[in-house]
């Protein structure tokens, strides 16, 4: 079982690496895909059956389509993205592998937690979950339409075609852009 | 209680007449307004007369209580006035001469239009001389003694339009200032160690003290004595001060004002007593100052000029009789100086305006045909000045000097010095002006009676001054020296202990090298004026006295310039190029440390990402450090 | 099969799974300042909250307690909610410059 | 909770209204909905009781917040009428949006539960990175949208963790629960837990723009729109200190939160007023302004006393109101300078427009702390409560970056008191505007002079 | 009833000023002054010794807020000095070409009204409100009237004086916290502050009137806002502002951190000389009669605070005294300063001189002015040095004799000044109006009142022996 762990957790980093440093949009997105899917496994290992359900539904099923729908309508489908300066790219190496290595490093005793509940193999179903979310987080999930409601309005807001043509010249140079363009 | 109101009335009379003066200065005419100054001096005089009457020197003296001045917690300074033997012998110097010389004034400056200003300026100095004498305590006095100094500057600078006439005025304020930080420390210490500034009270409870504070306090009111009254090393604007109109010389210049630092001394007299040391101080400076001002004087032309320096001189002396602790010879020669000094400065004064303005003795001689009442009188202050027998200068001065020679005879020798140089000086002065050939291209006549009678009852002064104090030698019996010890209980003034041969030797010794002094001067100036050469062609000793020393230049060097470029590079060095941009400074620092901070919004969003998360970082290192 | 999983709860020590979603974490937030394209940041940032989910899941089964799954659907909920709105910004942000990377957008700043 | 219906409700409505188009209906409407949400929760006043399974409380302190909050938002609404008489579109959708992230405000100022705080942060973001963009043709209020939407869902991913591991310490998203463990823990160590806390304050203090999370501020208080800019720095601002707040109130933080506070704080303070000093952009400066208040109200954070939410409560109420006024004198300003926003547009308003002039003048003092502006009063409360608690030095480094503060605050006032060189025409001032700006000058005042008027 | 009128008088006629901007705003604003004055004159009257104390409310009790006012014999002095200088200060009005009378007379008597609110004060908080607001209207004044500059300068002042008054602030607040929250002066004298403690306190408490005296290394910002200020604020700064200095160190410093003030006397007292012997130098060669006037002023308020340092009765009454004696001097010869403005146009000395020919009323106004600068016995200053002095030896005498220097430095540069713009050959090709009845009215008091004061200052003597007789067997009791 272990073994399976170790799998997942392989394919999860290296499926993660390739997003973060592929060419090319397309093949991140299925990296990504990839990486959502071992994460997945994890869930079932964890033994939430109705999460890994509904990840694979949302995360693999909606957002990354939609990511691929972007892609596809912004023509972004080509590596012609500009790598950062090499700086950039070092600090941000650095710093993620910071971040890794600190929080690491706080638990390098390792966690000593005690579990709060006896063991129950039934929390990962629908009916427990379920249960909980409609009694205890009823408030949350009916607040979460609100939070829909706004996404969607904004998306129709933003990216909405226009009406007339932009202008986006109106606006006028602040004194720094007048001297950057004068220069 | 009448007694109390004449006392009052003593300066009381001088300020109105100087508010009245003052406020209606444009109305009036210049004879009006100096028979008004004069009737409220002279009314002055003759309350002081009154109270001098009526004045029991066994009572020691009492205190007029005016009101409550300074009153505040323990201090407690009335402003009351005291009348003793010593300030009613200064009331009188002062009304009297003052009132001679304003007299003489009305006649001098009949023809200025400013006439009644200068004459409200005259009466407002009376009145601040007579607070000087008058006070009951320090303070007090100090009213009088800033307040002749204030009246001094408007009257050196009195023809206001000459810029040179200011900066002598200023110059005499600024170093009479000098003595007076002296005046006040005086003040204060005294106060702090006695809790009272009153004569009285300061000389009954001070006479027992031994107290090493005295010889801080002595010095200290030295130094404010040196200030108004001349001495060494402030001495310098005694004769830029001529630049007044000649009464103002005569009246602040000659016979009260520069006296003050004498009568301040009589008045502490019992404090200094305590301070042997501070004597001693008083004793040298005093010899100093007699001899450089009267070697100066030898080679001096303006004819006030010369004057001046006798002054300083004869103040000299003046200050010896104290170091040597003889008050009652300083207050003497204080009083025969008033009246030979008032006399030769308006005798000078009478000539000037003989001569319409010219004050150059190269440019007179030969006067004494023309301008006969002014060339006697001034004979007279000549020869009473030089101190030949039985003019009043003679007794005067021969009594320092015999004091002097009770101390020592190297002492004795240097006054003696002094005195023959006073001799020739003057005689010099007299040669030049009135005898020999007229050198000038004036028209030269008689002053009015106005000027002259001031002349003559100060010349009869001159002559028979002397009687106030005839020492025993000639049958008196130092009348003024004992009305004087009235004033001061507690110390006996010190008495001349010489016999009586000494003294009439000291007194050949002296008279006779005068006499042959008056001869060399006869010699080289009576008969054809021997006129020195041009400053450049002296030798080197001569030039630097012809050069006053050269003090001025020294002072100036030392004080003036630096003190002027201080004045300017601490403002534009240490304020606009330090204080000020380091107040900037502040501001622009943050203003570019906001600039540099600033750059950390490089508004680009990775780089924003990557500093939270850096700053994020940092963070956790920092706990899991500390943990 | 159920068995395996339970068992597979009990062998694999939590540590590792906090690990592993720290490591998920960090190289999503390394990425995310790593990119210029702005949708590779979105996914970015789809990677560290699945991270944040999976250390989630990890502890509800440690606490068995099912609360924290009913947040990781939360998660999900606000995540899709917020790459809708995110894509749609881009997709003003494409029209507005004709490009999607981040260095464009350098116009506020200081 | 019948408020939080009401708000969605009027959303939704708001919506409905922008398809028929009327500008002045969705505004009163909305305006009219605000104001019904004040007096229900005025009317609920005594309503304490844990809500919906104990995961909000709204108690005392949420309904003063949620007070302040419609307050400001019905100001701010009373200013919409004006600012979008112009816009064609996206109206009604943009007072939607606020209303939701009202909403999300008032929930995150009565959250009990971890989870809602989640939520209600997202609620009360989502529609604001909207928002900040909403002038669809303007670069600057697209970079300005995104750059907060980066920076918002990176520091949320933050937030996340950290909620995930506190609930992975304590096994609890209740914070009753998570107080009590904290308490049990006191002295104690626990990596996870405090690794958790560590992040989370991190996740929150993003929302309040403290130092180092504060780089979105700047960025965005420009770009947005100008009623967006000051609906963020206003009710936004206000509701994430009222999170940030109960987050930590009764939490028994570890020595190494408290440091992270404290440095927090520091860097807060001294960042914001020092970069301020260099701004030429009213709004920009208000943005920094903006950050230097975070950090004298995080300095009210320090140690814990029983005054503190009264004081940040104070704060915030008498901040919002200055800056709203300010924000509408901007606004009236840039328009007659074409949309210049550098702090010579106020030359000569003086001049032209005295009384407007003196309410803005009243505001900036208020901001700068001078006494007799409920500005003083809040920042001397400040002061009372970090001296109190024994920081310092940190109050002195408070108080000279107050003088800084004040410093870039009378450069505009100096501006608006400058006689221009040519005579201007006045601004034209909308009544409404007029209003509101007269209600902000004159309340900073009234509540500087009777500051017993404003409290919890 | 006095304290409510003296308050509300000159705040609510500048309210109306401000608003309706009457055209005859200057009138009334005298009107205004004069009846201040006259309820000040009352209160003087009736004042009986001891601490009046005419209301005691409750305004935040529990911030240690709260609105006491009222007087001792030392507040009296400042409300009577504050009463007296402004009718002059608004009379100096006439002649000046000020466009928006109603809105700077209006500002003039905010200022009036705050300053009155910080000399009744027995609150510190209250104390510190008014201290801070009496900025606002001069801030306005000097912004909308000032010279040259005046937008640089004005901001500079501005914040130089606040960087002392926060730091007031926090003095404050961090004693309110040791009294628990208690304003009141009565309670903070009340509080036994760790000596340590009050060693820094002092500063914090200090450094807000050391800036607004201002002493030595403090003062950059004074010259500069004196010169560019219009005239009558200059005379708002020199002749009452300053004085806020003085009494917040008798009210705040001396009772409540004696310990403190202990330990920093001499460096206070040595930088407050310094100060003066500095400015007294630099004034000397000063082109600019304004200017001189300002480092003239910083001369004079060296030795003022040196006094008050001396920290005995005699420093601190002398230190009061000679805080009245120069608001009078700063009003006449700011005044002059004016009526030379008005007539030849500039402040330069180098374009005047040689002016006593045309205007010798106006030179005898000058000169009696004057003589109150230099301080000569019989006038007002004289009482008030010689007070200071007599305080200053009883702490050292080398300082006694350092502050000594000033009165022949003062000599040099005013009789410097007065021989630059008076004296000298004629001016032939200027023509100048004489002094007019205006200035008649406007000096002659004047100078009345520095010489009766001079002559006759038991009054306020009598007002500053109580109080300050308290304070220091107050402080000698703890």
């Amino acid at each position: 079982m272990l073994a399976l762990f170790y799998l997942f957790a392989a394919i999860s980093v290296i499926s993660a690496l390739i997003v973060v440093s592929a060419r090319n949009p397309i093949n991140s997105v299925i990296a990504l895909i990839v990486c959502f899917l071992s994460i997945a496994g994890h869930y079932i290992l964890l033994n939430a059956q109705f999460l890994a359900m509904v990840h694979v539904i949302v995360y693999t099923g909606a957002i990354m389509v939609l990511f691929l729908f972007v892609i596809m309508l912004l023509n972004l489908n080509k590596a012609t993205e500009p790598m950062k300066s090499l700086g950039m790219r070092v600090a941000a190496i650095t710093g993620g592998g910071l971040l890794f290595i600190t929080l690491a490093a706080a638990i390098r005793h390792g966690v000593s937690i005690q579990s709060a509940n006896p063991f129950d193999a039934g929390i990962g179903l629908v009916r427990s979950v379920g249960h909980v979310l409609f009694t205890e987080f009823l408030l949350p999930f009916e607040v979460s339409s609100v939070l829909f409601l706004s996404a969607i309005v904004g998306v129709v807001m933003l990216a909405k075609k226009e009406k007339h043509q932009p202008n986006a010249s109106v606006e006028p140079l602040t004194e720094a852009e007048r001297a950057r363009r004068t220069a | 209680m009448t007694n109390d109101l004449l006392a009052a009335l003593v300066p009381a009379l001088p300020l109105l007449g100087a508010i009245i003066l003052a406020s209606l200065r444009r109305k009036l005419s210049a004879n009006v307004a100096g028979g008004l100054a004069t009737a409220m001096i002279a009314g002055a005089f003759v309350c002081s007369i009154l109270l001098f009457q009526s004045f029991d020197a066994a009572t020691g003296g009492r205190t007029v209580k005016l009101l409550d001045w300074i009153s505040i917690g323990s201090m407690e300074i009335p402003l009351a006035l005291r009348i003793d033997a010593l300030s009613l012998t200064m009331m009188l110097i002062v009304t009297g001469i003052g009132s001679l010389i304003h007299l003489y004034s009305i006649g001098y400056m009949h023809e200025d239009e400013r006439a009644p200003t200068f004459f409200a300026q005259l009466n407002l100095f009376s009145f601040a001389m007579l607070m000087l004498v008058m006070g009951s305590n320090f303070l007090i006095t100090f009213i009088g003694w800033e307040g002749v100094g204030l009246c001094s500057y408007l009257l050196i600078g009195f023809w206001y339009k000459t810029p040179e006439y200011n900066y002598a005025a200023r110059k005499a304020f600024v170093m009479n200032r000098i003595g007076d930080v002296g005046m006040v420390l005086a003040m204060v210490l005294l106060f702090q160690r006695f809790g009272t500034l009153e004569y009285a009270t300061i000389m009954n409870v001070a006479s027992g003290v031994n107290d090493p504070l005295m010889i801080a306090a002595t010095l200290f009111l030295f130094i404010g004595a040196t200030g108004k009254s001349a001495q060494l090393p402030l001495f310098t604007w005694l004769p830029d001060a001529m630049a007044g109109p000649t009464p103002v010389s005569a009246l602040i210049h000659a016979a009260t004002m520069v006296t003050a630092g004498i009568f301040l001394t009589v008045r502490s007299s019992v404090l200094f007593e305590l301070a042997p040391f501070t004597q001693d101080i008083i004793l040298w400076i005093g010899t100093a100052t007699a001899l450089i001002a009267a070697s100066i004087g030898l080679l001096q032309n303006d004819i006030k000029k010369v004057l001046a320096y006798s002054t300083v001189s004869q103040l000299g002396y003046m200050f010896v009789a104290l170091g040597l602790g003889s008050y009652s010879a300083a207050m003497f020669h204080v009083t025969t100086h008033a009246f030979f000094k008032a006399l030769l400065f308006l005798g000078a004064g009478s000539v000037i305006h003989a001569l319409g303005g010219e004050q150059d003795i190269r440019k007179m001689g030969g006067l004494k045909g023309h301008i006969k009442i002014t060339f006697f009188t001034f004979f007279i202050g000549t020869i009473a000045i030089a101190g030949l027998p039985l003019m009043s200068g003679f007794f005067s001065k021969d009594l320092i000097m015999a004091f002097a020679f009770q101390r020592s005879p190297v002492l004795f020798a240097l006054l003696l010095i002094g005195a023959l140089m006073t001799t020739f000086y003057m005689f010099r002065l007299l040669f030049l002006v009135f005898y020999g050939k007229y050198r000038g291209n004036a028209h030269p006549h008689e002053s009015p009676l106005t000027m002259t009678i001031p002349l003559m009852v100060l010349a009869v002064l001159s002559v028979v001054g002397g009687l106030l104090n005839l020492p025993h030698l000639f049958g008196g019996h130092e009348a003024m020296k004992h009305f004087l010890e009235t004033a001061a209980e507690g110390i006996r003034f010190e008495s001349l202990e010489l016999s009586h041969a000494t003294e009439w030797i000291l007194m050949g010794i002296t008279t006779t090298l005068v006499c042959v002094m008056i001869y060399i001067a006869y010699g080289r100036f009576a008969q054809k004026a021997t006129l020195e050469g041009r400053e450049a062609d002296m030798p080197f000793f001569k030039r630097l006295i012809a050069q006053r020393w050269r003090f001025d230049e020294l002072y100036r060097a030392l004080f003036e310039k630096p003190y002027g470029w201080l004045s300017t590079n601490l403002f534009s060095i240490a304020e606009q190029k330090v204080m000020v941009p380091i107040m900037n400074g502040v501001g622009e620092a943050a203003n570019s440390l906001g600039n540099a901070v600033r750059r950390v919004q490089t508004g680009n969003a990775s780089f924003h990402l990557l500093a939270m998360l850096g700053g994020l970082i940092v963070f956790l290192i920092i706990t899991l450090m500390s943990n | 099969m159920e068995e395996g999983i339970i068992t597979a709860i009990r062998v694999v020590p939590l540590d590792h799974y906090v690990l592993l979603s720290f490591l998920l974490f960090s190289i999503g937030a390394a990425g995310v300042v790593f990119r210029r394209n702005t949708i590779i940041i979105l996914m970015c940032l789809e990677l560290m909250f699945n991270s944040v989910n999976l250390l989630l899941t990890a502890f509800s089964a440690h606490h068995s307690d099912p609360r924290a799954q009913v947040f990781v659907f939360f998660i999900m909920l606000v995540a899709a909610a917020e790459v809708t709105v995110g894509l749609s910004i881009l997709v003003m942000m494409k029209r507005n410059v004709d490009s999607v990377d981040v260095n464009q957008l350098n116009r506020l700043k200081g | 909770m019948s408020v939080l219906v009401l708000l969605s409700v009027l959303g939704v409505v708001l919506l409905y209204l922008g398809l028929f188009n009327n500008r002045g209906a969705v505004a009163g409407v909305g305006i009219a909905g605000l104001l019904g949400a004040f007096v229900l929760i005025a009317s609920d006043w005594h309503l304490e009781s844990p809500l919906f399974n104990g995961i909000i409380q709204f108690d005392t302190y949420a309904r003063s917040f949620s007070l302040v909050m419609i307050v400001v938002a019905v100001l701010l609404f009373l200013f919409g009428i004006d600012y979008y008489a112009k816009v064609k579109e996206n109206v009604a959708e943009q007072y939607a949006l606020m209303v939701f992230s009202l909403t999300g405000g008032l929930l995150i100022c009565s959250f009990t539960n971890l989870v809602v705080l989640f939520l209600s942060i997202e609620i009360l973001s989502i529609p604001l990175y909207i928002l900040a963009g909403g002038k669809r043709d303007s670069f600057r209020s697209g970079e300005a949208a995104f750059k907060y939407f980066l920076q918002g869902s990176y520091a949320s991913a933050f937030l996340l963790m950290g909620l995930a591991l506190i609930y992975g310490a304590t096994a609890s998203f209740d914070l009753a629960a998570i107080e009590a463990f904290s308490t049990a823990l006191a002295g104690g160590q626990n990596m996870i837990f405090l690794l958790g806390l560590f992040l989370t304050i991190a996740g929150v203090a993003f929302k309040v723009a403290a130092v180092p999370f504060h780089f979105w501020s700047p960025d965005v208080y420009e770009g947005a729109p100008t009623l967006i800019t000051a609906f963020m720095s206003t009710v936004v601002k206000t509701a994430a200190f009222a999170a940030f707040y109960r987050l930590i109130a009764n939490l028994q933080l570890p020595g190494a939160v408290e440091t992270m506070l404290v440095v927090m704080t520091i860097c807060t303070l001294f960042l914001g007023n020092i970069v301020a000093l260099r701004q030429t952009q009213f709004k920009r400066l208000m943005a920094y302004s903006s950050i230097a208040h975070t950090g004298f109200l995080l300095l009210a954070f320090l140690g814990t006393d029983a005054r503190t939410p009264d004081v940040l409560f104070y704060y915030l109420g008498t901040y919002a109101l200055a800056t709203v006024g300010l924000f509408i004198v901007l606004t009236l300003a840039k328009r007659a300078a074409l949309g210049d926003e550098h702090i010579r547009i106020f030359r000569g308003l003086f001049r032209s427009n005295p009384w407007i002039a003196v309410a803005a003048l009243l505001m900036l003092l208020s901001l700068a702390g001078i006494p007799l502006t409920a500005g003083f009063v809040a920042k001397y409360r400040v002061f009372v409560l970090s001296l109190t608690n024994g920081y310092i030095w940190t109050t002195v480094l408070a108080v000279l970056m107050a003088v800084v503060g004040i410093y870039y605050y009378i450069l505009v006032v100096r501006e608006a008191f400058t006689a221009q060189e040519q005579e201007t025409k006045p601004i034209v001032v909308a009544p409404l505007n007029w209003l509101v700006i007269s209600i902000c000058g004159v309340a900073v005042v009234v509540l500087g002079v009777m500051p017993g008027l404003l409290r919890m | 009833m006095i304290a409510a009128l003296l308050l509300l008088i000159p705040f609510l006629t500048a309210l109306v000023l401000v608003s309706l901007r009457p055209a005859q705003a200057r009138p009334i604003a005298l009107v205004s002054s004069l009846a201040s004055l006259a309820v000040v004159l009352y209160a003087w009257i009736s004042y009986s010794g001891g601490t009046v104390i005419h209301y005691n409310l409750n305004w935040v009790d529990a911030w240690g807020l709260r609105f006491v006012v009222g007087y001792d014999g030392v507040g009296l002095l400042m409300v009577i000095l504050t009463a007296v200088v402004f009718p002059f200060i608004i009379g100096a009005g006439y002649g000046q070409q000020h466009d928006r009378q109603a809105t700077f007379n209006g500002l003039l008597l905010f200022t009036q009204a705050f300053l009155f609110l910080v000399f009744l004060a027995q609150n510190a908080l209250l104390f510190y409100i008014g201290y801070e607001l009496t900025l606002i209207p001069v801030f306005f004044l000097l912004l909308f009237w000032g010279g040259a500059d005046r937008r640089a300068i004005t901001v500079r002042f501005f914040i130089y004086t606040l960087v002392g008054g926060l730091s007031l602030l926090f003095g404050i607040v961090y004693l309110l916290i040791q009294s628990g929250g208690n304003g009141d002066f009565t309670a903070l004298t009340n509080l036994s502050i760790p000596a340590s403690t009050q060693v820094w306190l002092f500063w914090a408490l200090f450094l807000a009137f050391a800036i607004k005296l201002p002493i030595f290394p403090f003062h950059s910002w004074q010259p500069e806002t004196y010169y560019m200020a219009p005239l009558q604020g200059t005379m708002v700064l020199g002749a009452v502002m300053l004085k806020m200095g003085l009494y917040g160190v008798y009210k705040l410093v001396f009772p409540i951190v004696p310990a403190g003030v202990e330990h920093w006397q001499t460096t206070v007292i040595v930088l407050a000389l310094i100060g003066a012997v500095y400015g007294g130098v630099i004034a000397f060669r000063q082109s600019d009669f304004k200017r001189l006037v300002a480092f003239s002023s910083m001369s004079h308020v060296g030795v003022l605070c040196a006094g008050l340092f001396a920290w005995n009765a005699y420093g601190i009454s002398g230190s009061f005294y000679q805080a009245f004696a120069h608001a009078i001097l700063v009003l006449g010869m700011l005044y002059i300063v004016g009526a030379m403005q008005e007539r030849t146009g500039t402040t330069d000395m180098s374009a005047m001189g040689g002016l006593k020919g045309h205007a010798p009323r106006l030179a005898a106004l000058f000169l009696l002015v004057l003589v109150n600068a230099v301080a000569l016995p019989l006038t007002q200053s004289f009482v008030g040095e010689w007070l200071m002095f007599a305080g200053l030896w009883q702490v050292s005498g080398w300082l006694t004799f350092f502050a000594l220097t000033t009165i022949v430095i003062g000599a040099i540069y005013m009789l410097y000044g007065y021989q630059r713009v008076m004296l000298g050959p004629d001016r032939t090709n200027v023509t100048l109006a004489d002094a007019s009845v205006r200035d008649h009215i406007y000096l002659v008091p004047l100078i009345a009142v520095t010489l009766i004061l001079g002559v006759y200052p038991g009054p306020i003597l009598e007002l500053l022996d109580a109080p300050v007789q308290q304070l220091l067997s107050s402080l000698s009791v703890n």
